[in-house]
Order: C-alpha cells, then structure tokens, then sequence
C-alpha cells in the first residue's frame, strides 16, 4: 500500500537455525501507531530488529519477505542508514548510556544533525515532553530512575527526528503512574507525525497508545484488529492469563 | 516437611528493591508456580534460592535446613536442579554431555584420575551416560544425543534443559520459563512431559512462567509478583479473578 | 650452494643423512692428498675448507653481527684471493641468528654436517646454546663474546680481552691516575654485567679502592636518573659503565641534568659512534648527548682505526677498502678482521700437523701458541692452560676530532689484579 | 569414527618415521615443534578448555627448566625423576598461583598473568643458586641410568643421534599429554572445565566447584608448561632468566588461537605453524638480502605476519578447521568417485 | 629532599610516557574490546618516521612531528580498515592475534627502513636543562610532561566536546543502543584507531628523546605500561593516565630507594614494582581504580 509508513510482508527470521518469524505481514498507516503484542519468545524484538536493521548485530537474519518504509524498500539496509533516515529502535531494558550524562545521551541521538543536538527544536519539544530530563541534564544517566531512564531512551532516540519509532517494551519494570506518563508522551510524539510500532506486554501502554494492533505467538501472527478490540478478544485473554477458552 | 520455606524474602540492588518481604513455602511433591508481569523479580527469586545472589534479608530452609551458608554449586548435591531463563546450556558441547554435567556431582573425580581414566572408569561412565541417555530418552531427545547444542532449535534447547535437570535426580526442581519460545504443539508436549515427571518421582517443583496456559493447567498454588511484592497466592482459579493480578497484567482496563 | 637445492638434497639423502650426523663426529676419512686427514667441511681433492657463521644479521644486534661477519669474511675473501692457506681455501656459510639462542640451535643442527667449525657464533646466550652440543661434537667455536666464562672452555676460541680482565685494568689505572678517588660502578643486570663486576670486584679487592657504590639497570629500562642520582649521592668521582651505549647514553645523560659529571669509564660494548653522531662519522648530524660524552673513557683492546704505526693497520685498512669500501670506522668490523685472522692460524697449524679432523682442529687451538694480530689487537696465547688470550687494555677517550671518535690515551697495558684473575668455577 | 583411527594411526606412523627423512635443521626444529606442543596443549586446558586466558605460561616453563635443572644436572639424578618432577612441581606452583585469578576475568587476568611472568624473572634473576642469577645456567641432557643423550645411541641397525633421541623423547611425552588432556576433555573434569567458560554461573548452579575447576586448570596448564620447559631447557642446553618472557607466553597463546583451541590437534598444528612456518620462511627466504636491504631474516618475519593475518581472517577455527575442512573434500571427493560405480 | 624531588620528578617525567602509551591502548579497547599488542610498534614507527624527517630531509621539528603523527595514525587507519573490519564480531582472540600480526610485521619493516641503530629523534631541546631551585629538569623532561598533559586535555575537549567524542563514548558503553540511534560504529572504531596512532608517536617522540635515542626497541615500552591500564581500569581513560603517572613514579622512587632500605627485595626491584602495585590494588578492586565492572546475567 502507498500510503502506509511500514509495510512489511512475508517476513521470515532466522537466528542460526532458528527460525524466530514465519511469514509475518504487518502495517503501519502514515502517521500510525501499531502495537506488537504477544508473550516472551512470540518475535516481537526480532521483528522490531528486522526493521531496525540491528538484526545482524545479533547473527540474526531476513530469511524471506520485504520490509518497506515509505514505500522504499529498506530490507536487510544497515542500521546506520536506517537511522538517517528516521527509523528508530528503542531497545528493550532502556540502554541508556549509563557512564553519560543526560545531555550527552540525548546528544548522542542527533549525531547527525546540524548542531549536534545542542540547541533547536527538536531539543525544546523534547525536553517539554520529559521535563523531568530537563532538570538532571548534567547527571549521570546511570543514576536516573527506571521511568527517567525510559524516557531518556525514548528521548535520545528522537534526538534523531525520526519517522518511525520502534519502541521495545518500553513499560518494562515501570510502575503504572510511570506507565500512563510514558503514555502520554508516545501519543503526543505520535500526534506529531511520528509513526510508532509499539512491542508491548502491558495491555494498558498498547491501549492507550495505539489504535491498532497485532497479537504474534511463536513467531505467527495470530490475530489483528483494534487494539481495544484485540485486548477484549478471548484470545488473547487465553494467551496471557491462562484463561482457558472454550 | 516442606521442601521450602521462603521467610521474608528481600533483594535490593542499591536503592532498588527486586524483592521485598516475600513469604511462601512448598510442600514435598506440590508443584508451586512464581508469575508476574517482566521485570517483577521472578528470576531474581530463582537467583536468591540458588544462592547466586546473597539475599539483602529473610532466610530460605530446604527441608528444614537453612540455605545461608551454601555456596551455589553445593546445590546440585543436596538435590536441588534448575533450569534458566535465557538457557544454561553450553552450546559447544553435545547434548549428552550437557546433561552429564548435572550429573558431575554425582561422579566425583579428581584431576588425575580424570587425566588418567584408570579401569573401572570406563564402568561408571557407562552407568552415567546411561542415566543421561535415560533422561534425554524421557523429554523425547535420544536421536540428537551426539550433536552440540548449538544446532539445535530453541525448543529443543529447552528439553535438554529439562533433561539435564532430571538427570541430577533432584528432589526440588526450579524450572525458569521452561516453554518461552515455544509452538503451541511443543508447549503442550512440555505440560505432559511435566505432568509425567509428577507422576513419576516425588519431587517438589516451582514453575515459573509467562504462558498462563501452562501455569494454571499445571500448578497446585499460584504467587503473583508484581515489582518484587507478592500480590497474590492461591489456586489458579483465585488468583485469575483477582482484580490486583488482573491490573497487573492487563492494566487498569478491567 | 643455494639455500633450496640444500634443503632438497637434506631430504633426499634422508637416512644416511640422519645416520652421518648420528655417528656424532662424522668419521674422518682419510685424504687422498697422503698426509692431511680431512673432516666434514674439508674438501681434501679441491682443498677448501668451509667454516660456519652464526650471527645476527637482523634484529637489534645486527648492528653488531653485520660488520662483525663482514670483516671476517673479508679477510677470508682477501686470503682466499692471494694463495689461501698454503693453498686451502676457506669458505664460510653464514646463518642469521636473530640472536636468538632457538634459532641458533637449529642453524647449528643445520650446518654442522657441511662445516669443519663454527668460525664465528655471536653472543653470550647464543654461544652458551651450542656449546655443550659442539664440546660432545668437538667442534671448535670462534666465539664473539667477551664474556670470560668463554675463555677456560676448550672448544671456544676467544680473541680479545674478557670484560672482566678490561674493568680490572681500568680500576687500576683509575688508581695510578688518582689515588684515594671514589669509584662506583653502574652494570647491566645479566651475565655481561656480572662479569664487569667480576673484574670491578677483583680490583678492589687487589687495589683496595673506595668503592662508594654499585648500580643495576635492566635493558629494558628508559629512565636512568636513579641510578646517576645514586652516583652523585655516594659522590663517585670515576664512574664505571659495563652498559649497552643506550644505557650508557642514558645514563651519562641524565647525570649531566642533575649536574654531575664524574669521569665516565664506558666497558667496550658501552660505546658506539652512533652515539656522536647520527651516521657514525663526523660528517653526520650530531645527537645530543654528543656534548656530555666527550672526554668520557671507553675501553678497548682494538688499534685506533687509522692508526698507521700499527704493523697491521695498511693491510686491514686495504682489504677493507677492496670488499667493503662503504664500512665507516667500527671497531665490530676490525674484530671480525681479527677473528679471521685468528682461525687462520689455527688452520694453518692444523695442516701443518696433517690434521683437519674437528678433534685435530682443536688440538691446532690447544697448542697454537701466540698469535700475531699486527697490533690490532694485542698478541694472544692459546695454551693447553687455558684461560684469556689476552689480559691487556687500552684506554681511549672520547674525542670529536679523531677518527672514530676515540683517541687512545693509554696504549695497551696489563694489571696485577688483571693477570691474578681466575676464570671457570 | 574410522577416519579418526585412521588419521591418528597415519599421524603417528609419519611422526615415527619423520627423523629419518629429516636433515638435522629440521629434526631439531621438530623438536622444538613438539616441546612447544606439550607447552601449548597444558594452555590450551586453562584458556581453550576453561576461558581463562593466561599470558603468564613462560613464567612455568622456567620454573619446569629449573627444576630439571636442579634434579638433573646439580644433583644429577635420572630423567625420569626430573621430567615429571618438573611437572609436578611447576602444576603444584600454578595450584598455588591459580587462586590469586580466580576473581579476575578476560584481560584482567590477561594483563595479572603477564604480571607473573616480570615477578617471575625478578625471582630467577635473584635465585642464584637455581637459576645461575642474570647469568643463566646450563642444563643436561636427558640421562636414563648410565645411558644419555648426549652420544646418541645405535639399535637394531638404526643409528639415532641426539636430535633423533630428543625428538622421540618429547613425541612420546606429547602422545602421552594427548591422551591425558583427551581423557580429561571426556571426564566430569572436562565438561566441568567447559562448563565454567561458557557460563560460570549457570554451572555453579548445576553443582560444578567452579574455583576448584579453575585452579585445577591453572595447575594442568602449569603442569604440562612444566614438562615442555625442562625439555626445551634441556635441548638448549643453556637459559638465563630473561628467556622465559613475555614474547615466550605470546608464542603460545598465538599457537592455541592458530591451532584451533579447545581441540586435541589445535595446540600441535599450532605449534606446527607458530615454529615450523617461521623456519621454514628462513630456510626459503635465502641468504642474499632482498632490494639490497631487506633482510631474508625480516623478510619471513613480514610473510610470517601476513599469513598470520591473512590465516585468521579466513579460517577463524584455526588450523584444525583447516584441516577437518581437508579431510572433509578428500571424504566428499572419495564417495563422489564411489558413488558412480555404486549406483 | 633534593633527590626526592629529582626522583620524583623523573617520575612524573616517565609516568608522562606511561599515560601516553596507556591512553593509546585505551583508546583502542574502549572501540574494540581488545588489547591493541601493536601499540609498541607504532609508537616506534611514529618515533622512526619523525627522527627520519628531521635527522635525514631537514624538515623542520614541529612540521615533521605533525607528519609523523599524521602517519602513524594513517597506519593505524590502514590497518583498522584493511584488516580489522573484516573481523568485526570475531572472538576478541582473534582481534588480538590480529594486532599481533601487525606487531610482527613492523617490527621486521622498521628495521629494515630506519636501521637498528639509536638516531636522536630530532628535537629541538637535545640536551638542555633548566634548574629550578635545587632540582634539575632537562627540557625534553619538561615537554613530555606538557605534551602528556596537552594531550590529556586535547583528549578531554576531544572526548567531551566534540561529536565523535561524543560518538566514541557512547559506542563504548553500549555499542547496540548507538548504533540504535545512528551512530555510525565503523567510523567510530577507525577513529579511535587513528587516535591510537596519533597518541602513538607523540609518546614514541617523547620517549626517544634526551639523553634516550629512537630505535626498534622502544616499542617494549608499551609492555611496561600494562599496570597502568590495568591500574586504572581498562576502559577508563582518566585511569590511563593517572595509573601512568602512579607506576612512572612509583617505578622511579622504587629504584631510588629500594637499593638502600629494601635491598632483600632484589636487584632491579623496580622493575616489578609497578606489577605488585597493580596486583594490590585488583586485589581489593578487581576493576582497577577507575574501572567499571561488566554485568553478568544469568
């Protein structure tokens, strides 16, 4: 589809002999927002990598399929070019640079970018979504704590001006007040044009974020839908609590 | 005598707190599952009773001994096994040797010896290899006995894991996420290789798992931790109607 | 012979090969020029003589090996050209040692079978490597080492005179020039050290001399001052260097920044032209310690280079100019010479007696008696006693103007502690 | 399991027969290769087998020289008391040595171990009366009752000299250490010992003592080193403190990492191609200088480096890899040509 | 007290060169997880290609020190791109080897090239010395130390201050979350290799100067500075350089006064010292001062 910011179709992963995806077809519509939702082991992160281009940091690699973002086809680029062109991960577990200060981490995200990342809008927007940031710019980032350390990763990364962010858990660990600021700030950063594929377990983070969403098990897609809609399925109720269906 | 008794268990890292204040214990042949959403201190539970990690407070008895004084690799030989989340397996070795190292407690050797291999060696090695093969033969995975790990996919990977816990003959058997990663058709193969172990041998077991499946189809009592704090402990069918677990997991959409 | 045509026939002749070598001496065949009995090495119908060189060619002992091995093999070339050795020519396979005792064993291994002796192995360690090998092979060794261990061994045939037998004389002419002087010694921590001690040691013993002080350095080292502060603290007036020049460098320099400036004695090995200047002659950029080792003493037992009232001096220097016509002044190159010159003899006395078996060959080294060097370097004497050739030293001096830097400033003399000095355990 | 009878009985067949068409440069380079080979095998236990890389190896090769040494030539007792005291000693040393590691990993432990080996040689230089002090000692030949090396020896209408002696002496002491380390790599010992490289923690919890696993590493290594350093003493006859460096330790290491580690054949290829290729450049390289300055010497030292990093970019499993990749075609080519007239 | 000040001085005056040859193998570990065991040989070349400019062609001092430092750091570079990223993802084994590859080639090319015998490195200062109350400094001394500490403070404006600084050290604390995020870890890791170079010949002029000479040894130098990376934790560049100076000085007031009230400790005991310093302090920390311990998960 032409108008769809990430259309991935077919997509196969393999790490050695493992096979971590089978045929996955997905969408990200313009501007979208789309969660990834499914238990540990489903492929989620592999998919996000895939996208990423960091799928051959981990010896991973596209066995089958076709990724395209913006209707450019972007399959197995390197990560480095991904990035410039807007398409960023943000890893599982926050990665912030911990040794780093907050401001260098975010400068870190605008490598590219005139300026370094020292001043500009960018910097502004994101430092009025996190303003949490804003007062320990000098701190070590490794000091932060989870939920600063979660927005520091999300905010690096937007460093970049990216187009797609591709956020891996990014709840992990975080208390649900931290969980609904986190979400506050993914739907504001997504109300400015930034599409985002949401890896989630919380159900609470995919919902209040995104509109769309998909359930992946064992590296299938199993269902696809409403992200409301896909949380109320008995199917995925099955999935994470155990429920037994009928 | 319980096999288990977690008093007050806390971890802290820092200013953070894995686990805080968590009490249960586990009977002799019950099987005891840990759930809660990532990051809840699940592993970290693993780690306290495996001696990896020294507990910040709270104490932990294995049939009424205190643990406080062991080191992890004195475990094995009291009867303790256990499986690992992210695989503890060593891919360059082959599957049969993989599982012989569960059994290294049981066929104490010295340096010499082993470089000598005097006669008689040849005897308990055969009568070990045997166990192994034993234990790979239950968890369905004698024909890649000779191959190393590393080839193998995921699913398998996680057999041998199970294999090699059975074959140090344990008497309290921790599985970390024993299906993660799995097909449908492999997880249901593992609940009855499980439920087959329980039938087989008198062994206590803590489960701890993600795939809701699994845990309630399997356990007797079920503890739900969310940041390190026990929320809940009961039967399955309590603890999916708790209103805490239910937010927990699936946030406050409920 | 080309290196790769010899390594084919080593395969081909296989097990006789082994069995020749494993025969240990390589039974002497008897001549059929009558009276002389050959050995491995000699060609009694074409009569030449091959003689093995081991020497460093490349590494950091190159400087050493290179003109070293050249003017030995100049000599040879030059005798070779003007009727050999009452007709027996001499040739010599040269090995690169790296000077690394390991590799020297297996070139040793490799050339013994084609080579009456080794004509030349360099360095201490490396010598020690080979020696019991060639004392069970009795295979003479010219050995280039100045150690004196070397020089109560049967098998070594050393010219010159020991480290030790150098730095007693030294002290004792320390002790005529300025009685009552405060002397202190630095030396490099290992055998060559130890063996400059040796002598320092039986000086004082013999001339009772202040003693204020002794210092080690390490090869390795980059920084002297410790030791030039512990020689200005115990007030040394005459300091002696058994060094590398680095170290000698080294040392004189960091003195000179702490404003000491004791009469420097450098051991022989202490002392290179390339610490003047950056060619070794004087036409080349001078190096910065140029300034501070002028007037330093440097010990020696090798004619001035040049120094024409020596008997020996026109030859070297004409045999020189026609096969190395590009070596600048360097005393390693006047060594080799000498070496040659030595071995000559020895040869010569071992055709004379009919014997150019490796066992008549060193009976040639046993009994040879004195050997005339024209003046290069002091007469020696090889006895059945054994012990140094020579116990005689010159002392020169650092000098900008003369030919090689050094002028001598007292010609070769012997002292008491010197002829008093025993070697071997 | 056929093809491994059959190389190792080929393997053993050339190594007996090798001597006897080698010329006397290349006997004594071979045992140089196979002293090296016990050496690297004993690092190959600690690094290859249990993870823990150790750049203090020479410090135990002297210590193994000095005690045959000592026992042999000071006190001139038989070579079969010094060799294997000079393992004993040397792995008793490293048991004691090993504990001081145990909370160090990677280059940590790299960089402690290279510690080992500057203590080390500031002990020799200081020990005088074991070590000769900065000097160096000579050593003796291996001795056996009344008979030694040193004149060779005539058998049965075969003539063996002291290379030839030398050579068997370590080939039976290499085969010796091979079925050691082989039996040990298949014991609980063994797995154990892979056990704590690939996963320290995972195999604490499945009952392996890793602290003893480790020492019990460091004092095989240090055995094995012990042995090979009496035997290379011995051949060479002579060391002083400074032999047993940093450079000796490095050689091993490359030989281990060339050879393929944590194989039995990795640690003698490695040896192979570390002493082996360097002589054999030497010997090729010729006597002139090449464009009138370079030196043969240098020049195969420049080739040396460049196989070393052209080899490890292309085959990262070392010279086993090599080797089972050749054995591998040869097996391919063989029922390529069966297969026709079978079917 | 004049000689401890001397001692002391010549301390800091060879701790200088420690830091330096320290700072360039850190610079490569921080990029590459391994020990670049060619640092030696390009602090020698660097050292060569300067005294050759100045010595043999007369290029003025500064202008060859620049070239020089141009051209070990393009060697560097040559061999990071021509070699090393071939073996990206490579057991850090290999990586090792591979530098100890490099290590055997330039030892047998520099020879070859620049001859084996000491040359001065063509500084401008020789032999010249300034006292300073009762202490003595030779000026080469005095600018080692400057240039170490010039170096140290180009490296921190470098490493704090300017995009591949910035670059560099995020590459170094998690290469994945940086390349996450673009930042380009090929040209990070040639950087650092470039820097290494560079620091190379600096340390390698240095260490060649009065009353030193330049020759193939003074690679072995590099071997002399592992307690100081060790010391001051491997990854850690302000640890480079104050374990540098930590065993420069230790090392000098070792030989200073061991010989004197510690003589049951051996001849030459400072040789060992800087090694029995490093042992102690990993014994307490096993990280080294500065150090940051590596997580491990189970």
């Amino acid at each position: 589809m032409a108008d769809a910011l990430v259309d991935i179709a077919g997509l196969s992963v393999t790490y050695g002999g493992v096979q971590a995806l089978h045929e996955v077809t997905l969408e990200v519509p313009a501007a979208g927002a789309v969660s990834l939702l499914g238990p540990n082991g489903a492929g989620k992160t592999s998919l996000l990598r895939a996208v990423s281009g960091l799928l051959t940091f981990h010896g991973g690699r596209i066995g089958a399929g076709r990724i395209s973002v913006d209707g450019r086809d972007v399959t197995g680029a390197d990560p480095v070019k991904l990035a410039r062109s807007g398409i960023v991960q943000v890893l599982e577990g926050r990665r912030v640079f911990a040794d780093l200060s907050v401001d260098d981490n975010l400068r870190s995200g605008a490598f590219w970018q005139r300026g370094g990342g020292r001043h500009g809008e960018t910097r502004d927007f994101v430092l009025d979504l996190f303003p949490d940031l804003a007062r320990c710019l000098t701190q070590p980032a490794g000091l932060l704590s989870g939920g600063q350390q979660q927005m520091l990763a999300i905010a690096r990364a937007l460093m970049s001006r990216p187009r797609l962010l591709l956020l891996d858990e990014p709840s992990l660990g975080l208390a649900p007040l931290l969980i609904r600021s986190i979400g506050g700030a993914l739907r504001r950063i997504n109300e400015t044009g930034v599409g985002l594929l949401l890896v989630e377990q919380s159900s609470a983070l995919a919902e209040a974020v995104t509109s769309r969403g998909y359930l992946l098990e064992t590296g299938h897609v199993r269902a696809s839908g409403e992200t409301r809609e896909l949380l109320a399925d008995p199917q995925v109720r099955a999935v994470y609590l155990g429920v037994k269906t009928a | 005598m319980n096999a288990l008794e977690v008093r007050s268990l806390t971890l802290r890292f820092g200013a953070v707190a894995a686990l805080s204040d968590v009490s249960f214990e586990v009977g002799p042949a019950e099987l005891f599952a840990v759930i809660g959403p990532n990051g809840a201190g699940k592993t970290s539970l693993f780690n306290l009773l495996t001696r990896v990690y020294e507990p910040t407070a709270g104490s932990v008895a294995y049939f009424g001994d205190d643990m406080a004084r062991w080191r992890p690799h004195h475990l094995a030989g009291r009867g303790i096994a256990r499986t690992f989340q992210n695989l503890g397996l060593f891919p360059y070795m082959s599957v049969l040797d993989n599982v012989l190292v569960g059994r290294g407690h049981l066929m104490r050797q010295g340096v010499v010896r082993a470089g000598l291999r005097p006669p008689g060696t040849r005897a308990a090695e055969h009568r070990h290899a045997a166990a192994a093969r034993d234990a790979l033969d239950f968890v369905g995975l004698s024909k890649v006995a000779a191959m190393p790990v590393a080839v193998l996919p995921y699913g398998l990977r996680k057999r041998v894991e199970l294999a090699r816990a059975l074959a140090m003959e344990p008497k309290l058997l921790l599985l970390d996420e024993p299906v993660a990663g799995m097909s449908r058709a492999e997880r249901s193969e593992v609940v009855d290789l499980i439920t087959a172990i329980r039938k087989d041998r008198e062994m206590a077991i803590i489960l701890v798992e993600h795939d809701m499946g699994v845990v309630m189809s399997l356990a007797e009592r079920v503890l739900v931790l969310d940041f390190g704090k026990p929320i809940a402990l009961g039967t399955p069918a309590v603890v999916q109607r708790d209103p805490q677990v239910i937010a927990a997991y699936l946030g406050e959409v409920a | 012979m080309d290196r790769t045509t010899r390594v084919r026939t080593g395969v081909v002749a296989t097990v006789a090969a082994a069995t020749v070598a494993a025969c240990g001496t390589g039974g002497s065949s008897s001549s059929s020029g009558g009276s002389i009995t050959g050995g491995p090495g000699v060609n009694v119908s074409s009569k030449t003589i091959t003689l093995g060189v081991l020497t460093p060619l490349s590494g950091v002992a190159a400087v050493i090996g290179a003109p070293l091995a050249a003017g030995q093999a100049d000599y040879f070339k030059w005798l070779d050209a003007n009727g050999g050795i009452d007709g027996w020519k001499v040739n010599v396979t040269t090995e690169d040692t790296k000077y690394d005792p390991q590799t020297e064993v297996q070139e040793y291994n490799q050339i013994l079978p084609n080579v009456l002796f080794i004509g030349q192995s360099l360095g201490s360690p490396t010598t020690q490597a080979i020696e019991s090998l060639a004392t069970s092979g009795n295979v003479l060794i010219g050995t280039a080492a100045q150690d004196s261990a070397f020089v109560v061994k049967s098998v070594n045939a050393v010219i010159g005179t020991p480290y030790a037998v150098d730095v007693a004389n030294a002290m004792y002419y320390v002790t005529q020039h300025a009685s009552g002087a405060k002397i202190g010694i630095v030396y490099q921590n290992d055998a060559y050290g130890q063996d400059g001690l040796k002598g320092y040691d039986a000086a004082k013993q013999a001339y009772n001399f202040d003693d204020v002080g002794q210092a080690t350095y390490n090869v390795t080292d980059t920084s002297f001052t410790s030791q030039a502060l512990a020689m200005k603290n115990d007030g040394a007036q005459y300091v002696m260097l058994t060094a590398i020049p680095s170290a000698a460098a080294g040392i004189i320099g960091a003195a000179a920044v702490i404003g000491y400036h004791p009469q420097w004695i450098l051991q022989g090995p202490a002392w290179s032209e390339f610490l003047m200047t950056s060619t070794g002659v004087a036409s080349g950029t001078k190096t910065p310690v140029y300034p501070v080792m002028l007037g330093a003493w440097v010990l020696g037992y090798e004619a001035a280079w040049g120094d024409n009232s020596v008997a020996g001096m026109s030859q070297f220097l004409q045999v020189q100019q026609q096969y190395s016509p590009n070596q600048v002044p360097d005393g390693y190159y006047m060594y080799g010479y000498c070496l040659a010159l030595m071995e000559k003899d020895v040869l010569q006395k071992a055709i004379s007696n009919g014997d150019l078996s490796r066992q008549g060959v060193l009976n040639a080294k046993l009994n040879l008696g004195t050997v005339d060097f024209g003046g290069l370097i002091p007469t020696a004497d090889y006895t059945p006693q054994l012990g140094p050739a020579d116990r005689e030293t010159g002392i020169y001096q650092v000098d900008g103007s003369s030919a090689g830097f050094l002028k001598q400033i007292q010609p070769f003399f012997e002292s008491s502690a010197a002829q008093s000095l025993t070697f071997g355990s | 399991m056929k093809t491994r009878v059959i190389v190792i009985a080929v393997a053993l067949a050339v190594a007996l027969v090798l001597p006897f068409l080698l010329d006397a440069y290349w006997l004594s380079t071979f045992v140089f290769v196979l002293i090296a080979a016990i050496g690297a095998l004993g690092l190959d236990v600690l690094t290859g087998r249990t993870g823990q890389i150790s750049l203090g190896h020479a410090f135990f090769l002297g210590v193994g020289a000095y005690v045959g040494g000592f026992i042999g030539a000071d006190h001139g007792f038989t070579a079969a008391l010094w060799i294997p005291a000079a393992g004993i000693i040397a792995g008793l040393l490293g048991v004691i040595v090993g504990p001081t590691a145990l909370r160090l990993r990677g280059l940590y432990l790299a960089i402690v171990t290279i510690g080992l080996i500057y203590i080390g040689q500031h002990i020799f230089v200081n020990v005088t009366a074991l070590t000769g002090g900065p000097g160096g000692r000579a050593f003796v030949d291996p001795a056996f009752g009344g008979f030694t090396f040193t004149g060779g020896l005539d058998v049965a209408g075969l003539s063996f000299d002291r290379n030839g002696l030398f050579y068997y002496l370590a080939l039976l002491l290499l085969v010796l250490a091979m079925v050691f380390v082989h039996n040990l790599a298949r014991s609980s010992v063994g797995r154990a010992m892979t056990a704590v490289r690939d996963g320290e923690l995972a195999a604490a919890v499945l009952g392996v003592n890793v602290a003893r696993t480790k020492v019990a590493a460091f004092g095989i290594s240090a055995g094995l080193a012990g042995v090979a350093g009496a035997l290379y003493g011995s051949f060479l006859t002579f060391a002083v403190p400074t032999d047993w460096n940093l450079a000796l330790s490095i050689e091993y290491v490359v030989m281990i990492v060339v050879g393929g580690m944590a194989t039995l054949w990795g640690p003698v290829l490695g040896a192979l191609f570390v002493i082996g290729l360097p002589a054999l450049l030497q010997q090729v390289s010729g006597s002139q200088p090449f464009f009138g300055a370079l030196q043969p010497a240098d020049a195969a030292a420049i080739v040396y480096g460049v196989i070393l990093i052209v080899f490890l970019l292309l085959e990262p499993r070392g010279v086993v890899g090599l080797v089972e990749r050749v054995i591998h075609l040869i097996k391919r080519n063989r029922q390529m040509s069966l297969e026709p007239s079978g079917g | 007290m004049s000689t401890f000040l001397e001692l002391l001085f010549a301390g800091i005056a060879l701790g200088a060169v420690y830091a330096l040859v320290a700072l360039g193998f850190t610079v490569v570990f921080r990029a590459s997880r391994v020990i670049n065991f060619a640092q030696g040989e390009l602090l020698a070349l660097g050292a060569f290609v300067v005294s050759w400019l100045v010595i043999d062609i007369h290029v003025p001092f500064w202008l060859a020190f620049v070239v020089g430092a141009a051209g070990t750091g393009l060697a560097a570079f040559i061999f990071q791109q021509g070699v090393l990223r071939f073996a990206l993802g490579r057991p850090d084994f290999t990586i090792v080897m591979l530098t100890l590859g490099l290590a055997t080639v330039l030892q047998a090319v520099l020879p070859t090239l620049f001859g084996s015998t000491g040359r001065a490195n063509g500084d401008p200062w020789g032999g010249t010395s300034v006292r300073a109350g009762d202490v003595a400094l030779a000026w080469v001394q005095v600018w080692t130390i400057v240039a170490a500490l010039l170096v140290l403070a180009a490296f921190w404006v470098f490493n704090n201050h300017s995009k591949y600084g910035l670059a560099m050290r995020s590459a170094a604390s998690d290469p994945e979350a940086a390349l996450a995020v673009g930042v380009p870890l090929r040209r990070v890791y040639a950087t650092a290799w470039v820097l290494a170079g560079v620091v190379a010949c600096i340390g390698g002029v240095f260490l060649g100067g009065y009353p030193n000479t330049v020759d193939p040894n003074i690679g072995n130098t590099a071997l002399l500075a592992f307690p100081a990376i060790i010391l001051g934790g491997i990854d850690s560049t302000t640890g480079a350089v104050v374990g540098g100076f930590l065993i420069g000085i230790v090392e000098e007031l070792t030989a200073g006064y061991q010989p004197q009230y510690a003589s049951w400790l051996g001849s030459n005991f400072y040789l060992v010292a800087p090694y029995v310093l490093m042992i102690i302090v990993l014994l307490i920390r096993p990280y080294g001062l500065f150090g940051s311990r590596p997580a491990e998960r189970l």
